[in-house]
C-alpha cells in the first residue's frame, strides 16, 4: 500500500471481492486468536504465547496464493495468520495453545504455531531456527521427482537468514530449480538483535544473487500487493521456472513472545511508531475505498470472530490433557523401544 | 557471604571475569541490548562496551566458530548457546573443531572457550527449550563438560572454566536459575574441575547425580532419612572429566548406588558411572546398581503432564532409595 | 549362496532397493559419476538416472536435511554422508530433526530415512577419516543405530532398515568393506533391528562387541581357545535398539563379561552394556565387567604408530581374555 | 594473463623483479614438492598425497600479497604453494608427508597440509570442509578488537562454499568488517561434482552480495594478476575497509588427491585440455618477455628446488616416527585426562 492508489483499475489475477473479503476476516480472526493467546497467558491458562500482529497481510497473502489441497506449507512459529488462511481451524489452533491431548499439531508437545496438519499439508516445525527450510526444499524435490503439481510455500524471519542451513536450503534448491517460494517475513528483529547486527545488508531479497534465482521485496504490511508477489512466485514454481525468494517488510508489533519485554531493546517512541503501520486497518480503508466494505460489515466481521475464538477457547479448554502415558506414544512406529 | 541465586552467581562471576581480564569478551545471541534472555548480562554492555559484549547473529556454528578463531589468537571468549537445544548447529564447531584444535596440532594452536548454555525442563519449555545435552558431549576427548548445582559451584566452576586452557562447556540447569538459593564466597573464588561434592553424607546407599538432580535428591534424602534410610548424594558437578575417586569411594562405602539424572536414560552419563564401579568396585556392591533417570523418550513435551511424567522428582527418587535400601 | 565382501552385499542391497521400489532414492556427494569414493554406487547413475542418484552440494546438513522433507513427502531417501567425520554438521538435522519428527507431530509426519556413512579406522585416514560416532548417537530416543559386521548382516539390517518407519543411522565400517568376506543370501534378505548374533559361542567368557572388533575378537577367541578358555562373542549388529536380552543371556551364562570396541572408552557404548548388566545380572558375576576400547584422546593419528597404538587388535583383546579368564 | 600485455607500463605495487622470480621459484619448489609427494605415494612410502597443480599463481600471489610476521594464515588442503610461499620449508612440509614426530604441523596425527605453524601464524585445520572460515572471521576479530594491524587471509574451494558454515562466516565478518579475505579458488570441481551441481550460479563472487562486501574475480593461474587482486583486498582490509571474496578461476590438473582416479568422472580430454593452462610455463614466457628471466636461470632455479626438495626428502625420511605413547599428549593442557 506504498502508492496507496485511490483506485485500483483491476483486481489482481484470483482475487474477487469475496476473496478480499475472506483475506480481511482471517487477517481479523488472527488478531482476536493472538490478543486471545496473550489474554490467557496473562490470565496464567496458558504459559507460552507468540504473536503475528504485523505480519497479518503478508501472511494472508501468501496463504491465498497457494492452492488448498495441492501446494505445501512448511511455515515458521509466527505464522498464525497464514495457517489460519490456509485451513486450520480456530479449534485446533486453540487446543494447541491448551496443549491438550487432541491437539492435532502435536498431541500437546511442541510450542504453539509448530503444527503439523497433514490432511492440510502443513507440515511439522522444530523450534531450532531455520531447521525446517531444508525440509521444504525436500518436499519440493519429492513433488518434482514425481511430476507433481505442487509447490512449496516455507517460510521464516530476516533473523533466520544468518543459519548455515538457510543458505544451504538455498543452495540445493537453485540447482535442483525445486518448486518453491522461501519468503522471508522481514521484521528487523530477531528477538532483541536488529536487522543491523544480523546482517550487513538492507535487503535479504539481494541474497539470491547467491543461488541463482530471482529476489523480490514487498510491502508486507499490504494483503494485496503480498499476495500479487507471492502469487507471481508460486505460479513461476508451479510452471517449471524455479524457486524464488520473497522479502516481506514488515513490523513486529509485540515483544518477541509472551516471555519477552521489548522494553529492554527497543525505545517506547520506536514501539509506538510501529503501530501506525497496523495492516488491518490500512486494509480496512483500502476496501472501503472501493466500496467492498463498510463499517457494518466491518463490526459484523469481528464479532463472527469474536464467536469463533470464544467457541474455540471454551470448547479447547474443556478438552482433557494429554496423561502421563501419552509421553511414551510415537518414538518409534513400533512404541516407545523400537 | 552473601545468599544469592544461581543466576547471580553466574553473573556475578561473568561480570568478574570481563572487569579483570581484558582478554575475557562474551558473545551470543541477545546477549547485549536484551541482556541475554533470562537477563544474565543486563547493563554488560553498557559497562563494557558493544566490542565485548558482541550480539551475535543467529548462527550457532559461527558462534563457536568465531570464538574458537578469537581463542587461536589468544582471547578468551565466553560463547552463549542461547539455549541448549539450539547447541546442535554447532555441534561440528565444538566436538569437530574446539575438542580437537590442541591434539590436532600437537599444542601449536589452543582453545581458552567457555561455552555456556542454559539447559534441562521443569520450566514449561516444551520439546525444544527442555532438553539434557550432557552425555552428547561428554563422550569427547578434548571437551570438559561442568554441570555445577549450587551458586557457590556455579561460581568456582565458571571462574576455573574461564582460567581453563582448554574447551568447557558449562551446563547451567535453568530451572536452578532461580529456585537454588546459597551463599557464594565474595571475591575471586574457584572450585577445582574434576571433583565431586558430597552434597549429604550418609552409610547406606549413594545417589550419584549431578545439576538440579542434586536437590531433588538431598530432599529425598531428608524424607527418608526420618525412615532411618541414611543416603549419601554425591554432586558430580564435572561431567567430564569425572571423579571416578569419589565415586568408587561412595560406592564402596555404602554399597548400595542409585544414579540419577534427568536426560534419558539410555546411554546417558549414568551409563558411564556404573560402567566405573562395575569395572573397579563390583564386589563391594550388596545390590544392582540402578539408574532413575529420564524416559526413552525425545523430549518432556509442552502440557504440564508430560513434564511431570518426564522428570524424576524427589518423591520418585525416595521411591528409587527406599527400595534400593530394602533389596 | 554367493561369497562376497561387505562392501559388495552393500552395494547389491542398495542396487536391489533402487530396482524395486522407485520411492528409494541416494543422495550424497560424489555418489553418481564417481559412484561414491569407495564406487559403492558406481554404475548406479547410469542404471537409475540423475535424478534418482543425486551428486549433493558439499554439505551434509542440507543432505540431511533435504532428506527429511522428501521422507515426510512420502519418499525413502538414502542419504550418504562421504565419512562418518563429516556427518558433524548435519548433527542438528539428524537428532533435533529426524529423530524428533515422529514424535513432535504425535505422528503426523513421519522419517522414514536412512543415512549410511563409513565409519572407524585401520586405513590410514588420520584424525579425519577414522573416527567412529555410534556413541554420539546412540543415546538418542527416534533414532535408530546399526554397525552390522559381516556381509550378511549388512545386506540384512540395510533391508530392514530401507523397509524402516523411522530414522535409521546405518554405520559401515570402512575397514571391513574389502577386508570381510563371507555368505550372502540371494533375493531378498533381513535382519530384524535390534537382534545381536552369538558370533561365537563359549562357556567361559563373555565378549560384547559390534563391527569390525566382532572378528578380531573372534580371532582372539580362536587364539585363546588352544589355551583352553571358550570365549563367547555377541555381536550386538544394533546399537539401538540394544539387545539386552541375548546380553544379559550371554553374561548370565559365562559369568565374566569383557566389553570391546573401537570408539573411546569414556562414555562410550561400552557403557551402557556394562550398566544394563549391572542392573540385571550382578550377581551373576564371577569378575568385574572389563571393557577393552579405543583410548580416550580424539581420533588416531595419520602415523602408522598412531593408528596401531590406538586401534584394539586381536592380540590385546586375547590379553584381555586370559586376564579375564584368570580373574 | 588473460590479456597478455607485451609490456607492462610499470610492475604492480609491491612487485619488484626479484620478487617475481622469488614467486617464480615458489611455484617451481612447490611443483617439485607436488610431484614427489605423489611419487612418495607410488612407492608406498606415504599413504596419502594432495596436489595444487593448477593453483599455483593464485596461491604464490596471495601469499606475497601478505604481510609475514603480520598477517594471518588460514589456509586450507589444498593450499601447498600458499604456505610455502609464507614461510613453510620444504623440510616442514617433508616432514607432514611423513608423518614424523617431528613434524611441526600436527606431530604426523594430521593428513598433509593441515598444518600449524604458531610461529609464523598459519592456523591449524581439520579436514572438515569449511569449519575454518569461522576460525578465520575470530582471528580477524580479535586482532579488530586489538587494534593490531593484521589482516587474515582464509581459502577454501567452490565447493566449500555450499557449507552452511561458510555462509556464517562471511555473514559475521560483513556486519562486522573485520580484516579479512575470502579467496576462493574454484577450479569447478568438489572431487568428482563440478560446479553445475555445486551451485546455481557461474561466479563464486556474486554470493558476495548477500553479505555486504565486494566480490571480486580474477584468473588464478596468472600470478600478477592474482596478486594484484589479494594485494588490493589485503590493504582494503588493513585500512579498515572490511572483507573482500576474492574468487580465483584456477584448475585440478590432478586427480582430487592420491585416493581419487579423476578418469571415472572427467574426459581424458578435458584432462588434458586443463594441462594447456599450466601456470609455471606462462609466467616463464611472460618473465622471459619482460627480459627478467632466461633459460640458464630457468633451469638453476628447477634444479635448485629438486636439491631442496631432495634435502628435505631424505631428511624427514630419517627423522624418528612418534611413538605409541605420543598418542596420549596435547589432549589438554595438563595432560591426557585433563
Ligand atoms: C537455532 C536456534 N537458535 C536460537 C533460537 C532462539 N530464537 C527463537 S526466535 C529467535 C529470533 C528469530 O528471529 P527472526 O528469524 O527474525 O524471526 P521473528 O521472530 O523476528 O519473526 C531466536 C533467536 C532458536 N529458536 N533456534
Ligand atoms: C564436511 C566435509 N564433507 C566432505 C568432505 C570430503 N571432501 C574432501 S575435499 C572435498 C571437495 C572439496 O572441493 P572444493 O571445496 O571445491 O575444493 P578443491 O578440493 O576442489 O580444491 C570433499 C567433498 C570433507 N572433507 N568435509
Ligand atoms: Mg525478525
Ligand atoms: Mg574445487
Amino acid at each position: 500500500m506504498k502508492s496507496e492508489p485511490k483506485v485500483r483499475a483491476s483486481l489482481p489475477e484470483g482475487l474477487t471481492p469475496e476473496r478480499l473479503l475472506e483475506m480481511y476476516y482471517y487477517m481479523v480472526l488472527t488478531r482476536t486468536c493472538d490478543d486471545r493467546g496473550f489474554a490467557l497467558n496473562r490470565q496464567g491458562k496458558i504459559p507460552f504465547a507468540a504473536t503475528c500482529q504485523g505480519h497479518e497481510a503478508i501472511q494472508v497473502g501468501a496463504a491465498f496464493a497457494l492452492r488448498r489441497g495441492v501446494d505445501w506449507l512448511v511455515p515458521y512459529y509466527r505464522d498464525t495468520c497464514m495457517a489460519l488462511s490456509f485451513g486450520v481451524t480456530p479449534r485446533e489452533q486453540l487446543m494447541c495453545l491448551f496443549a491438550r491431548k487432541g491437539d492435532i499439531f502435536s498431541s500437546g508437545r511442541q510450542f504453539p504455531n509448530h503444527y503439523s496438519v497433514p490432511d492440510r499439508q502443513i507440515a511439522s516445525i522444530s523450534s531450532i531456527i531455520a531447521a525446517h527450510v531444508t525440509h521444504a526444499v525436500g518436499i519440493a524435490l519429492a513433488a518434482k521427482m514425481r511430476k507433481q503439481n505442487a509447490v512449496v510455500l516455507t517460510s521464516f524471519g530476516e533473523g533466520s537468514t544468518s543459519e548455515g542451513e538457510w543458505h544451504e536450503a538455498l543452495n540445493f534448491a537453485g540447482i535442483h530449480k525445486v518448486p518453491i517460494v522461501f519468503l522471508c517475513q522481514n521484521n528487523e528483529y530477531a528477538i532483541s538483535v536488529h536487522q543491523s547486527l544480523q546482517m550487513g545488508v538492507k535487503n535479504v531479497a539481494d541474497r539470491a544473487a547467491g543461488y541463482g534465482f530471482p529476489g523480490v521485496i514487498c510491502d508486507g504490511t499490504d494483503p494485496v500487493q503480498s499476495y500479487e508477489t507471492v502469487h507471481d512466485a508460486v505460479e513461476r514454481a508451479r510452471s517449471g521456472g524455479g524457486p524464488t525468494l520473497v522479502e516481506a517488510k514488515c513490523y513486529r508489533a509485540m515483544s518477541h513472545t509472551s516471555d519477552d519485554n521489548q522494553l529492554t531493546y527497543r525505545t517506547q517512541d520506536e514501539i509506538e511508531s510501529v503501530k501506525t503501520r497496523d495492516p488491518i486497518p490500512r486494509f480496512e480503508n483500502w476496501l472501503k475505498e472501493r466500496g467492498m466494505i463498510d463499517d457494518d460489515t466491518i463490526a459484523q466481521l469481528k464479532s463472527k470472530a469474536l464467536r469463533e475464538v470464544n467457541d474455540a477457547t471454551d470448547w479447547a479448554e474443556a478438552q482433557e490433557p494429554p496423561s502421563e502415558a501419552d509421553l511414551n506414544t510415537h518414538v518409534y512406529h513400533s512404541g516407545p523401544l523400537s | 557471604m552473601a545468599t544469592k541465586n544461581l543466576l547471580e552467581a553466574v553473573r556475578e562471576t561473568l561480570h568478574d571475569a570481563m572487569a579483570s581480564d581484558e582478554r575475557v569478551f562474551i558473545m551470543g545471541e541477545d546477549v547485549g541490548a536484551r541482556g541475554n534472555v533470562f537477563l544474565i548480562t543486563a547493563g554488560f554492555q553498557e559497562e563494557f562496551g558493544r566490542e565485548r559484549i558482541i550480539d551475535t547473529p543467529l548462527a550457532e556454528a559461527s558462534i563457536i566458530g568465531v570464538a574458537i578463531g578469537a581463542a587461536m589468537a589468544g582471547l578468551r571468549p565466553i560463547a552463549e548457546i542461547q539455549f541448549a537445544d539450539f547447541i546442535y548447529p554447532a555441534f561440528n564447531q565444538i566436538v569437530g573443531e574446539a575438542a580437537k584444535t590442541r591434539y590436532r596440532s600437537a599444542g601449536g594452536n589452543t582453545c581458552p572457550l567457555v561455552i555456556r548454555t542454559p539447559y534441562g525442563g521443569g520450566v514449561r519449555g516444551a520439546l525444544s527449550h527442555s532438553v539434557s545435552i550432557e552425555a552428547l558431549f561428554y563422550h569427547v576427548p578434548g571437551l570438559k563438560v561442568l554441570a555445577p548445582s549450587t551458586p557457590a559451584d556455579a561460581k568456582g566452576l565458571l571462574t576455573s572454566a574461564i582460567a581453563d586452557e582448554d574447551p568447557v562447556l558449562f551446563l547451567e540447569h535453568k530451572r536452578t536459575y532461580r529456585l537454588i538459593k546459597g551463599e557464594v564466597p565474595e571475591g575471586r573464588h574457584t572450585v577445582p574441575i574434576g571433583k565431586a561434592d558430597i552434597a549429604r553424607a550418609g552409610k547406606d546407599l549413594s545417589v550419584i547425580t549431578y545439576g538440579l538432580m542434586r536437590h531433588f535428591a538431598v530432599e529425598a534424602a531428608e524424607k527418608v532419612a526420618a525412615e532411618g534410610i541414611d543416603a549419601e548424594v554425591v554432586d558430580l558437578r564435572s561431567i567430564r572429566p569425572m571423579d571416578r575417586e569419589t565415586i568408587i569411594k561412595s560406592a564402596t562405602k555404602t554399597r548400595r548406588v542409585l544414579i540419577v539424572h534427568e536426560d534419558n536414560k539410555f546411554g546417558g552419563v549414568g551409563a558411564e558411572i556404573s560402567a566405573a564401579i562395575a569395572e573397579e568396585a563390583l564386589f563391594e556392591l550388596d545390590a544392582p546398581i540402578k539408574r532413575l533417570c529420564g524416559p526413552d523418550v525425545p523430549a518432556m513435551g509442552y502440557a504440564k503432564e508430560y513434564e511431570e511424567a518426564f522428570m524424576p522428582s524427589p518423591e520418585r527418587i525416595a521411591d528409587a532409595m527406599r527400595e534400593l535400601a530394602r533389596f
